[in-house]
């Protein structure tokens, strides 16, 4: 691997990520998957970073799901994302930052296709007229979440309490970084780093003190694949895709590995259980499997956030050997205590993957 | 010194033979009888074994033949022409015919006369006992003969016997020569000897000159006539009393020893197992196996003559040369599997060999056989045959079935129509759509059990369809309907036939223009199924037939049989190249065949060939009686 | 183990890491003629059994440098060895002795 | 009057030119912009179909432009059109008056760097035609180490809209195979797999070395564009592509892979081109009069282009090409130019 080369693509795929002012949208399924990671992000970007950013709770899906899906029309889809638009303006932002990375990719999609078909977007601002009476202004900037992180990464690393680094070999950790598909494979211009090699969760490893793996199948789908799993006949092909990635990962023996988009944590853990039980192999060392985690909750483990407070609990790969390796403290007997101090309820243990 | 008159006696008195030697016995006899001994030993255990090696029912045919008038009667033809007086090869080169029937018919008359003799003049030493093993043999050593008792019957039989020595001398003389020069004998390729060969065929150049030598040494005492005694006159002249007979006598036991001892190893054990081959053969038994029982009969028989090196087609290129029949039978005998595989797959099957082999070694069959044992156990699923052949067919009383390959030449199809419509012939295409193919090119290929199953769908298309007369374009489909299908009240005919019935008849008209054609005979066709004279007798009224210098048995494949199975493009080609060349000996206008391969091969050789005239037409013997 | 309804897909993709060199190798010395194929699928569109089947003596060449000579067995099975292929093949490939030691050398059985 | 005659390119066309106008009597300057005369040629080993050695190609055009004005690591500074002639003022400070100028300003290997999926300049064991033409040369690359299995990816930058080339490079096929035999010469053992959308062997001799590479050197060709590459650990690549013949996704494990780059328009060619305000076509190329029969004439009287300046071409046509643009020069130049009366007359009716 020659690193001079990767810095070349990564210096012509740059793109401009406004200061300060945001306009802040969050996933439908990360808000149920993993709460905390948005939550954490609310907290790095305002309490530590200080900077100012929004919501309203009147944003809705962007329909992404339902597009993918084809269950509906584009227009429609286009209608909900001009609403979204013209709660920004009216709240007086042009920055629009989204959690999601489907939300991005449709967003992207939708103001290329307006670019190059400007009755269509006409015919969008009469229909949002008509269904809600409001009228949008376009963001001037439209950047992902994980674009925001990758900003301050060095101000994030400046007052991080740890870094990605074994504290007992004192080697960086292995980190696989796995982009939503919809970051930057539609418009590679439109990602940090473009589409072949994503720079936006490498700069984050690189300015934390991880190792970045650069395995075959890097540049594939987690297997969400939204008919794949969604249709119970076609979730072995989510299952087999996911099953590719860990088989192409496994020799570079990675500890960690961070995603930036919805789905991706979700499967890229799920399914490592689900193998497991269902073949038996893992991924991780002694029968462990790999944890992947969100960058919010990358970053707030860097930052010294406590790892229940970021919903490490939430991931079906338990969190302890990584965090151990970080040198991380914890209180396992607060592992399954909700904020309110109550138990949240514990899983089953597994017959093949080791909690 | 026996005065000359003594042998002309008319007048005899006992005993007209004396023993020389009274015990019959000198160590000289030792060597021929350590090698006749062998060989017979050997000989007695191959025919036991062969014989157990036949299916029981192949068995119990054989020897119910053995009884039969007919078969007597053609066994005894075959063993008198074919093994003694080589009239096969006499038909074809008279010169080598001479040469094989002088060594075997003189040789084999040079020992019946010697039993003869013993058992006229001292019938007690026949018995094996008192040495008949060798005795007959070396008569004329232990014998004197009483001079004054000289018989006519005596001097007839010395006469006899000097006549059929110089007779085989002369055949042994020419075997010499044509070592050296056997294009003078008719042929261009001969075989290469084995070591056992060598050492056989030297002892047996060596055995008739010593005999020879011995006996003219011992005639002034044992008798002989006009060559044996005139020699020793002349051995008298030169060496005065002093001659050495036993060195003689001994050089030629130890060649006689040596031959037979070598003959199990060599070529010459065909002078005796041919007569096995040719009971079996006439018993009408088939090879089941490459190797054992018929087969081995075969191989044994085969004589190594190398006859069928100039048949071969292959051989137009000298590379080729040891992928002949000689070599492969050579190559069974010595269980050279990896060989034996290679030239039977090398074969185009075009059966000349066959046709030409003076004693009928079918070579085809074996080679066949061979590639089943490897062939016949691989794969194959043919469960789509049953909706391959569902159609329905138009009754019609004449079924025409093209045949795979003449749907890549779609003119004999349309030929076949025109020419069935202007002679007012209603026919039903078997296989308009394209049907499945006759199996033949299976069977070919040793896949026998594969074949069946084809045979057996094709069959059942053909009975259902109710007619009584089943025409076929494709001389390979032709064999095999012709040989494996028993369709019973179905005629089956090729069109060369069938047109030419049909112009017989009356029904069709053919107008006779000014053009010279060649007519080649598709292997399958002619020595196939022996078609050779229908196609003929309907181009001669088309045209003016004239001849290729190779034709009907002796045609030469046109390169493009599907029997081989490993030869390649370039050596295909060069066999279509000399093929042409023979058919256009006579410069015809136009090259009739009346096969879709031989069409498609000429057609393309025509054009590529670096053969000088291009402009000969290539037709399709229908193609013919439609212009 | 737990059988959730669904478990991992077989990969239909070709992986060539798997192609066994001297097995080719071995089939390439009885007949050389399986390396110039050129795929114009001449000889499957000729084919006698190939109107009634879905064998193809192109594809199963190309099974067999993909690795996966099972298929390439099976599919010439169907296969009654008329010729008409090698009459067709511009490259004139033995194509009958080709059939017959592919499945020689890769036949199981 | 010995006309000057302006040759802007020293690589196979420009000597090509310059030797046919010198043995016609013009007084021939040749600017090349390199420090070495022969463009691309220098660079390259061997050539298809037969394995020439280049240098002996070279050689032989090197000798016939013997006596020519060349300046080497040289380029054009600025261009005046006079009444009919062209004022040249070069880097070197020399001003050339020259009454027609050739254009051979060739063409650039695509840069192999911005087919990012390929991994150029990333991966280790990725190369290019070039680069391995270089290894011939010279016999060291630290990348070619007795590799086991060594894959072609045909068309790149050819054929790909999306790296700004629709056309055929024509050369590229005829390369790899030439190299796919080449490097199994160097390596009997190793696997060779090309991977080709389609094989575009035109020209004599060229289905002749395909059916080489196949029969001979076992080369296997797969019917499929070359879609990502990978780095494994071991630092071997993976690659996938389809099988279009068998119509599968295919993947291979490789120890090398070269990447057939294309040609493009030569930047520094499109410079001078814009000094010259010549035309430039939607592919990059410099226009011509007319592609059948005039294929030497710019739009431009005066102004002539031969080699690939005008597209891709292979080194016999580039060649053919230079003999034609000399014999349009000369007609230009004993024809139209020295009439000054009817110049313009003559240049309508006859350029």
């Amino acid at each position: 691997m020659i690193y001079e080369g990767k810095q070349k693509i990564w210096s012509e795929y740059q793109k401009e990520i406004p200061d300060d002012h945001y306009f802040y949208v969050r996933s439908c399924i990360r808000q149920s998957f993993f709460p905390a990671s948005e939550a954490t992000f609310l907290d790095i970007t305002r309490n530590r970073l200080g900077k100012d950013i929004f919501e309203t709770e009147h944003h809705t899906t962007c329909g992404g799901i339902a597009y993918h899906s084809d269950t509906i029309p584009q227009e429609t889809v286009m209608t909900i994302i001009a609403r979204q638009f013209a709660l920004m303006a009216k709240n007086g932002y042009e920055n629009y930052v989204c959690s999601c990375i489907t939300s991005f990719g449709l967003y992207c999609e939708t103001m290329e296709t307006w670019r190059e078909f400007p009755e269509l977007e006409a015919k969008i601002r009469e229909n949002l007229w008509k269904t809600c009476k409001l009228e949008f202004a376009k963001p001037k900037f439209l950047i992902h979440a994980s674009d925001l992180i990758y900003k301050y990464r060095n101000l994030i690393a400046a007052q991080a309490v740890r870094k990605l680094v074994n504290v007992h070999t004192g080697e960086p950790l292995k980190v696989v970084e796995h982009i939503g598909c919809h970051y930057s494979k539609m418009f590679p211009s439109k990602g940090v780093g473009g589409a072949e090699y994503p720079y936006v969760l490498t700069g984050m490893i690189e300015a934390w003190g991880g190792e970045i793996v650069d395995y075959p199948e890097r540049r594939h789908c987690c297997g969400f694949g939204f008919r794949q799993y969604f249709i119970k006949g076609n979730r072995g092909y989510s299952l087999s895709n996911t099953h590719k990635k860990f088989e192409s990962m496994e020799p570079f023996k990675p500890d960690l590995i961070i995603t930036n988009c919805p789905g991706c944590p979700y499967f890229l853990d799920r399914w490592q259980y689900v193998i497991a039980e269902s073949t038996g192999k893992t991924y991780g060392p002694d029968g462990h499997g790999i944890p992947a985690l969100t960058y919010e909750e990358v970053a707030g483990l860097v930052m010294g956030y406590d790892p229940w407070d970021l919903g490490l609990q939430t991931h079906q790969i338990g969190p302890e050997p990584l965090l151990d390796k970080m040198g991380v403290e914890y209180d396992p007997a607060k592992k399954y205590l909700g904020k309110n101090g109550k138990n949240i309820g514990e899983p089953l243990p597994c017959t093949c993957l080791k909690g | 010194m026996t005065p000359l008159f003594h042998l002309l006696a008319v007048q005899a008195a006992d005993p007209e033979v004396i023993d020389r030697i009274p015990s019959g016995y000198s160590h000289f006899v030792i060597p021929f009888t350590i090698g006749i001994t062998f060989m017979l030993c050997w000989i007695g255990v191959g025919c036991i074994r062969l014989l157990a090696a036949i299916p029981q029912s192949d068995r119990l045919k054989f020897w119910k033949s053995l009884f039969l008038p007919k078969t007597i009667i053609k066994n005894l033809k075959d063993l008198f022409g074919d093994c003694l007086l080589h009239v096969k090869i006499w038909q074809r080169k008279p010169l080598l015919g001479y040469m094989h029937s002088a060594i075997a018919f003189g040789w084999f008359m040079l020992i019946v006369l010697g039993h003869i003799e013993v058992a006229l003049f001292v019938p007690a030493r026949l018995n094996v006992t008192r040495g008949g093993l060798f005795y007959p043999i070396f008569y004329r050593y232990f014998v004197w003969m009483n001079p004054g008792h000289t018989t006519l019957r005596g001097s007839f039989f010395f006469f006899l016997m000097d006549f059929f020595l110089l007779y085989v001398l002369s055949g042994i003389a020419l075997a010499m020569f044509k070592r050296f020069r056997s294009i003078v004998l008719g042929m261009r390729h001969t075989t290469k000897p084995s070591l056992a060969d060598r050492v056989a065929l030297y002892s047996l150049w060596m055995i008739f000159p010593l005999r020879l030598l011995a006996e003219s040494f011992t005639a002034d005492l044992s008798g002989g006539s006009f060559l044996t005694v005139g020699v020793n006159h002349f051995w008298h002249l030169l060496f005065g009393d002093k001659l050495w007979f036993t060195p003689c006598w001994w050089a030629y036991s130890i060649c006689l020893g040596l031959f037979f001892a070598a003959m199990p190893f060599s070529r010459y054990m065909h002078i005796l197992t041919e007569v096995l081959w040719i009971l079996l053969r006439n018993a009408g038994i088939q090879p089941h196996h490459p190797r054992k029982g018929v087969a081995e009969a075969e191989i044994y028989a085969c004589s190594s003559c190398g006859l069928c090196l100039d048949a071969c087609p292959m051989n137009v290129q000298k590379k080729n040369l040891k992928y002949s029949s000689v070599y492969f039978i050579r190559f069974l005998r010595r269980h050279n599997e990896k060989k034996i595989n290679a030239i039977a797959d090398k074969c185009l099957m075009c059966d000349k060999c066959h046709a030409l082999c003076p004693v009928g070694v079918d070579a085809p069959a074996l080679r066949r056989a061979q590639r089943a044992t490897v062939n016949n156990s691989l794969p194959y699923d043919y469960s789509y045959l049953p909706s391959a052949c569902a159609g329905q067919l138009s009754e019609q009383k004449v079924l025409y079935f093209a045949g795979c390959m003449t749907h890549l030449t779609p003119r004999i199809i349309k030929a076949v129509d025109r020419v069935f419509k202007a002679a007012g012939v209603e026919y039903a295409f078997a296989d308009r759509d394209g049907g499945i193919c006759c199996g033949r090119p299976l069977m070919l290929a040793g896949k026998t059990e594969a074949a069946s199953k084809v045979i057996e769908a094709n069959k059942k298309l053909i009975v259902e369809s109710g007619c009584d007369t089943l025409v076929l374009s494709c001389p390979i489909c032709y064999k095999i309907f012709k040989d494996e299908y028993h369709l019973e009240g179905i005629k089956v005919v090729h069109y060369t036939q069938f047109i030419n019935d049909l112009i017989a008849s009356g029904k069709l008209k053919v107008e006779k223009i000014d053009e010279k054609i060649v007519y080649h005979d598709p292997c399958e066709l002619g020595r196939g199924c022996g078609v050779y004279y229908e196609p003929r007798a309907a181009l001669g009224q088309a045209g003016t037939l004239v001849k290729a210098s190779k034709e009907y048995d002796e045609s030469v494949c046109c390169g493009g049989s599907l029997g081989s199975l490993t030869l390649d493009t370039r050596d295909r080609a060069r066999i279509s190249e000399s093929s042409l060349e023979i058919l256009l000996a006579e410069d015809p206008e136009t090259i009739v065949t009346a096969c879709p391969l031989c069409l498609k091969t000429f057609s393309e050789a025509v054009s590529n060939s670096r053969l000088p005239r291009k402009n000969v037409a290539v037709k399709d013997f229908a193609e013919v009686f439609c212009r | 183990m737990v059988d959730f309804g669904f478990g991992l897909v077989p990969s239909s993709r070709i992986n060539l890491d798997l192609f066994d060199k001297d097995k080719y190798e071995e089939l390439a010395a009885v007949e050389p003629d399986v390396r110039i194929c050129m795929a114009c699928g001449s000889c499957t569109a000729v084919c006698t059994a190939g109107k009634f089947s879905t064998t193809s003596l192109r594809e199963a060449i190309e099974d067999i440098k993909n690795a996966q000579p099972a298929k390439a067995v099976e599919m010439l099975q169907a296969c009654q060895l008329c010729g008409k292929c090698s009459m067709v093949c511009p490259r004139g490939i033995n194509t009958r002795h080709l059939i017959l030691s592919i499945t020689k050398t890769y036949s199981t059985k | 009057m010995k006309n000057n005659i302006l040759i802007i390119g020293g690589g196979p066309a420009g000597l090509e030119a310059s030797a046919q106008l010198q043995r016609m009597g013009y007084n021939v300057i040749l600017i090349e912009k390199a420090p070495k005369l022969g463009g691309h040629l220098a660079k390259w080993d061997r050539l298809f179909p037969d394995s020439v050695p280049a240098d002996e190609v070279l050689g032989g055009l090197l000798r016939s432009a013997e006596g020519v004005k060349c300046f080497t690591d040289t380029d054009v500074r600025a261009i005046n059109r006079l009444d009919k002639s062209y004022n040249v003022r070069l880097t070197n400070g020399i001003t050339v008056l020259s009454d027609a100028v050739l254009v051979a300003s060739g063409f650039d290997l695509f840069d192999a760097v911005k087919k990012e999926e390929y991994g150029y300049g990333i991966y280790d064991q990725v190369m290019t035609n070039a680069d391995l033409e270089a290894y011939f040369k010279t016999g060291s690359d630290k990348r070619i180490e007795n590799p086991g299995r060594i894959g072609f990816a045909h068309c790149v930058g050819s054929r790909d809209e999306k790296s700004g080339c629709r056309s055929c490079s024509k050369v590229c096929c005829a390369t790899a195979v030439k190299q796919a035999i080449e490097i199994k010469q160097a390596f009997p053992k190793a696997e060779v797999y090309c991977f080709y959308m389609d094989l575009r062997l035109f020209g004599r001799h060229y289905e002749d070395i395909y059916l080489k590479a196949q029969k001979e050197y076992g080369v296997r060709f797969i019917r499929g564009r070359l879609a990502e590459v990978s780095e494994n650990y071991d630092g071997t690549l993976q690659v996938k592509a389809e099988d279009t013949v068998a119509g599968k996704p295919l993947k291979v494990t490789l120890d090398l892979l070269v990447l057939m780059s294309g040609m493009r328009p030569s930047a520094s060619g499109k410079a001078i081109g814009d000094l010259l305000e010549m035309t430039v076509e939607e592919d990059g190329y410099f226009a011509v009069r007319s592609g059948i029969a005039a294929g030497q004439r710019s739009p431009i009287p005066g102004i002539f282009l031969a080699g690939a300046a005008t597209g891709p071409k292979t080194l016999p046509e580039t060649l053919a090409d230079a003999r034609a643009a000399a014999m349009e020069i000369d007609r230009y130049l004993t024809e139209i130019f020295p009439d000054a009366k009817n110049y313009k007359q003559l240049v309508r009716e006859r350029w």
